[in-house]
């Protein structure tokens, strides 16, 4: 990137908080629905020195990791299962293709039903979110497999576990990634939802509790975190095990 | 929009608790039809508290049947300006409920439990999470060990017989459902915990630039409020016969009459407005961070059409 | 003594709900160190008797004899060499060529004894570490038989291995195969779509016919080797298998 | 398809129900946890005929179609002004990666302050969900457009907005539908995420509805209508309109 | 008449951060009715050059006259034919050949009466309805030529139009492209990579040098049209064009 184009990133950024100073110093809106930068980085401030921000991302995110790392097994065993066994394609892959139209909040009030106000219930709907993601993309991986590798594996002697895992995983791996990125994306709406339903600790309860406090401040604090926090996992983690493996491939 | 607050009209939000008897009473007796004559009246049921306020906030509403302190964090975090109080409507009528096998006898008992209350910055959250910090505890989110669910009263009902908490703050009749229908152990009346064993929880009020434009829509309406208490005081037993119908209309569901009858008695129904209550409420809400950090003010609560109001003590 | 007898195979595909008979009955034999190159009209069948030899397709009628044993599942012992390489693009070359040892569950040490022994045969040893994107198509298809030969086959089962090669590439290739095959004393079936490649490398040459297809007629070539390109010795037996095949091509192209 | 799959198709989803339906009837978990497809169907049944069904699913789809309309067309603009103005895409541009990993269901406290309860705010969120896959593919796709159309267009006259119409839009359509596929799938995660957090009519209200009464029959069958709806849009109008344009880029 | 006159035109390019000079200072003229060829090793910047002539990029010095006026922004009065073709693929053929003239507002009937008459003109009335991706690709050479043609400019400019075809495609055109010349007096700049081609289109063959490029000679070719391919007199200019273009290209190897 050139200097010139730091400069007017950093301009515009610094240009977008004058513009919201002045707009809400003018108060043009009352405080309480359009509040300045600087109330909102006073709940920052404040949230992270009590602990209850970090409390909020920490809950939040080891909901995430545990519904990701379950559905992304769950995903990849599901896809597996539907590319190789025609049966298993004919019958759960249709409903695969249904289940992933519902948006994960959905699953919200069923979850609360049978796993009550629980961590157990909020990561049932992180993985109902991501799940089908990783599957649908593990399906079409496996399917896009050159059958070459697959019948020169088995010539050579592959069978069972060391094709699934030898071959069939590695060869489509690329897919599992566009499957987890999008897993991950549905999984971190899945989670957020889920903590505004359950209002039971988490980012979203944050959110929520800022919604009930007519705190507008609050709201955009907590929403600028899970911005934050999106950007980050995409960016530090998906993006790089993605040019990784496009760099391995060398289809970059 | 402000084609809306020009109409002919007034739009109104309670709760469907048995300690909102006032509204329920007045329009189901014709009392605010009788007054407000030709003025269209639209009521709307809602939730919570933070409920009612973002309805004033968002004009979708013009008043409100509220907890003080729902009302406090709305009129601090509109800077004083946006809405303010116009009679009080019902003092007392929530408890402390507990599971009965949760051994739950004194506050030290709460570390580790996990304890319902409707929705934050609702009157009885600000109770129960005053309540554990007088006792020393915090709730989880702030890194303590008591976990706070801040959900809707049907869902608490749901929870505490799935015997998913261990203790509810509730306001009525739910409290007297767990107790009775669930087998709760009711520990204490929040009244108990309050000087006078008194303190206001249902209060009536208004969006400011309402009141400021209509104000003889108010003053009916408040003269319909007085006529309603002072039928419910009078005739508390169809009262209680009078919310058992509105309760099976709104929610589909049919409460026992001894239910009914247990909550009604825990409950007075008033126009006064205790002003020191409310300050109570107000340095609860902003010890646990609700209002803010930088100091609040409560000078200009009520409003003018309530300080006029025949009414006021 | 017959290592690889094939009776009858018959083989059935279906396109467009109809069904298509690819092989019509294909019977021959082939002998224990016989290098066999089969040549035949496009789309008649090659690659697919190939895969019922390798076990990765069943016939339909008809069966293959491997040591007088019907063939009925694939293995190690008939390793195949993909048109394309097949290599794994996940993998270094070296891992590539140490797959199928990896597979068969043989020590590392010893895994990497072969591999080196075969990378240096196919003078692949500088790239042991470079994934196979990194290396040209001459170089991939090395790997790919490097890959075959560790697995120390009985037979060798080769797809048009030298036809995305630049003319260079095969060239030298075609010693390199003739000199692997004297060393190694493998069975080696190979087929090619050029008739030159299947009359410098093969000591038969198997002509297939149109579809459905069957054996038109084996010539045995007899001359020494390693052969060359412009070996004039071979012209006679250029011209008979281009006059073998001239009508089944043209055969193909009327009826598809 | 061949008749063996469909046959299969069906055993299986007379399966389900048939299991789902003893299942219940065993009385594991009580009905309340756990109905039986009789109550669902039930439940459906009443819906359909006292009205509130085709209210709830009229609501949500009209929010869903004036969401993704003001999604689609600002999210084309703006997309196209990212691919083709530097400045735009340099400032603007790199809020918009971080705003697109905002959950849509997050913006629904901010659009209740600042909306109220309203279809406007609704559709807000419903915006915010769908607004940036539409602008990111956009991008990419008018980044992707070989440039040789670009310029063989302007040589023959293409400018200002006919280029756009004629040229830039037409090349980027691929990628368009890419966008409007992803968008309407955050979009209509945002309707029933918002109308469950509004609680203001639509589908995602009645799902609420079946929440506050723990009526969990009433919460699946809306489920099940969402994942229809879901189903059917993506199948009837985006995969069409995606073959169609496949086809005539002769990409199929 | 001077057309178009290329004054001293230097264009640079940046690579790695670093300016590389492409066009080091191009000067000639071409006459109205030109047939120009233009020849040079690759890279050397006769695509940029094209460019430069249509208003599709500024030179960095210099300036081309056209008709004695700088030119300053592209336009249809010069059409470019690309390399790729650069056919809309979402339109159809007929569409395609008529996109400028609908950008230039000409009506429906009339835009369809020019359309047809190039799409007969290049043998293509038949797939008029076609999409692109469904012609072969000297088809969609042609397509492209008409779409130019239609455009009736003054100037065509031709990248290496024909690089893509196969021979016998090529020929063909090589000799329809003679006569559209010879039909309509067209001025046409065309570049391409292959002598024979350039002494077979060109009136005059421009040879280019190698980065920076300058003008190293232009050729002009006497002799009668339709010239073939297979033309003896055309040889002695080639070789002399062959011989001008070796250095030149061996400096590019070098320098790359
Ligand atoms: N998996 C398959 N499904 C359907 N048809 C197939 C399949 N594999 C092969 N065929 C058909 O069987 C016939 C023989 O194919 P095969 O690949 O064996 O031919 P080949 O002789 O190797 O041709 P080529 O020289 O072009 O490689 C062809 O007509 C082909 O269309
Ligand atoms: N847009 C660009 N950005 C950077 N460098 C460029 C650009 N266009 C051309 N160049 C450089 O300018 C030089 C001339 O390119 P140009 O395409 O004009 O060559 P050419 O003579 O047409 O070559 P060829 O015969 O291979 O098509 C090359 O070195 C190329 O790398
Ligand atoms: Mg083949
Ligand atoms: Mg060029």
């Amino acid at each position: 990137m050139k200097i010139n184009s730091i400069g007017k990133k950093i301009a515009f950024y610094v240009g977008i908080v004058a513009v919201w100073q002045i707009l809400s110093s003018a108060n043009i809106w009352p405080n309480s629905v359009f509040p300045s930068p600087y109330d909102v980085g006073q709940d920052l401030w404040f949230g992270a020195i009590d602990g209850t921000l970090w409390i909020g991302i920490g809950t939040s995110l080891w909901r995430l990791a545990a519904g990701f790392t379950i559905a992304a097994i769950g995903g990849i065993a599901l896809g597996i299962l539907m590319a190789r066994v025609k049966t298993v394609n004919e019958t759960i892959g249709s409903i695969v293709l249904g289940l992933q139209s519902i948006p994960s909040v959905a699953w919200a009030p069923l979850a609360i039903v049978w796993f009550g106000l629980t961590d157990a219930g909020i990561i049932f709907v992180t993985v109902a979110g991501a799940l089908f993601a990783v599957t649908i993309n593990t399906y079409t991986g496996v399917k896009s497999i050159n059958p070459d590798f697959i019948a020169a594996a088995q010539n050579m002697g592959a069978k069972g576990e060391q094709l699934v895992t030898k071959v069939l995983i590695p060869a489509a791996f690329p897919y599992l990634i566009t499957g987890f990125k999008q897993g991950w994306a549905f999984g971190w709406r899945g989670v957020i939802g889920a903590e505004l339903l359950f209002s039971f600790l988490g980012l979203g309860f944050l959110l929520n509790v800022g919604r009930q406090l007519s705190d507008v401040s609050q709201v955009i604090s907590m929403m600028l975190v899970i911005m934050i926090i999106g950007i980050v996992i995409d960016g530090l983690i998906f993006k790089r095990l993605e040019d990784k493996v496009m760099a391995r491939w060398g289809l970059r | 929009s402000p084609s809306e607050s020009d109409k002919n009209q007034v739009r109104v939000v309670f709760f469907a608790n048995i300690s909102h008897a006032v509204p329920i009473v007045g329009i189901e007796n014709g009392y605010f039809a009788d007054q407000l004559g030709d003025t269209q009246i639209k009521t709307r049921i809602v939730d919570s508290g933070p409920e009612a306020i973002e309805a004033l906030f968002a004009n979708s509403a013009d008043l409100a049947y509220a907890g003080p302190a729902p009302f406090v964090n709305g009129y601090v975090k509109s800077g004083g300006q946006g809405i303010k109080i116009l009679s009080g409507a019902a003092f007392n009528g929530a408890s402390f409920v507990v599971q009965p096998d949760s051994g739950i006898v004194q506050p030290s008992d709460l570390a580790g439990k996990k304890i319902a209350a409707p929705f934050v910055g609702n009157t009885q959250d600000v109770s129960l999470r005053n309540y554990l910090t007088q006792n020393g505890l915090q709730s989880a989110e702030k890194g303590g060990n008591v976990i706070i669910y801040n959900i809707a009263n049907a869902e608490i009902n749901t929870i505490f017989a799935k015997k998913e908490i261990d203790a509810a703050w509730v306001p009525e009749p739910t409290a007297t459902m767990l107790v009775d229908n669930l087998g709760g152990k009711r520990l204490f009346q929040e009244q108990d915990l309050w000087p006078n064993k008194k303190f206001p929880s249902v209060v009536l009020i208004g969006r400011a630039d309402y009141i400021q434009k209509h104000p003889d829509i108010v003053q009916k309406w408040l003269v319909a409020n007085q006529q309603a208490i002072n039928w419910i005081n009078q005739n508390p037993d169809q009262t209680e016969s009078i919310y058992i119908k509105f309760y099976k209309i709104h929610t589909g569901k049919t409460l026992k009459p001894n239910i009914v009858h247990d909550s009604f008695s825990n409950i007075v129904y008033s126009s006064d407005i205790d002003a020191k209550s409310i300050k109570i409420f107000a340095e609860r809400a902003y010890s646990l961070g609700y209002l803010g950090r930088n100091g609040y003010n409560l000078d200009d609560i009520y409003a003018k059409a309530a300080e006029a109001s025949p009414w006021q003590n | 003594m017959a290592k690889l007898e094939a009776q009858n195979i018959v083989k059935y595909f279906e396109h467009d709900g109809k069904p298509l008979k690819a092989l019509g009955g294909v019977s021959f034999t082939v002998e224990d160190g016989d290098f066999v190159c089969l040549v035949g009209p496009s789309g008649c069948g090659k690659s697919t008797f190939l895969r019922i030899a390798a076990g990765l397709q069943k016939p339909d009628e008809g069966q293959i004899l491997l040591d007088n044993r019907p063939i009925t599942k694939t293995g190690p012992d008939r390793i195949m060499v993909f048109q394309e390489g097949a290599l794994f693009p996940w993998l270094k070359v070296r891992d590539n060529v140490e797959f199928g040892l990896k597979i068969a569950g043989i020590p590392e040490s010893e895994r990497r004894e072969i591999s080196d022994r075969y990378l240096d045969m196919m003078q692949l040893s500088k790239f042991a570490n470079s994934y196979t994107y990194q290396l040209s198509t001459g170089m991939r298809q090395r790997v790919a038989i490097a890959r075959a030969l560790v697995m120390d086959p009985e037979i060798l089962l080769m797809d048009e291995p030298f036809a995305a090669l630049d003319a260079q590439t095969r060239d030298l290739l075609l010693v390199e195969m003739q000199m692997i095959w004297q060393k190694t004393k493998k069975t080696i079936i190979f087929v090619t779509h050029s008739i030159a490649e299947s009359t410098i490398l093969g000591n038969k040459v198997v002509v297939f016919t149109h579809r459905p297809s069957t054996i038109k007629k084996i010539i045995p070539i007899d001359h020494k080797r390693p052969r060359l390109v412009d070996d004039e010795a071979l012209i006679p037996y250029q011209k008979e298998i281009s006059a073998l095949l001239r009508p089944e091509v043209k055969a193909t192209e009327e009826t598809s």
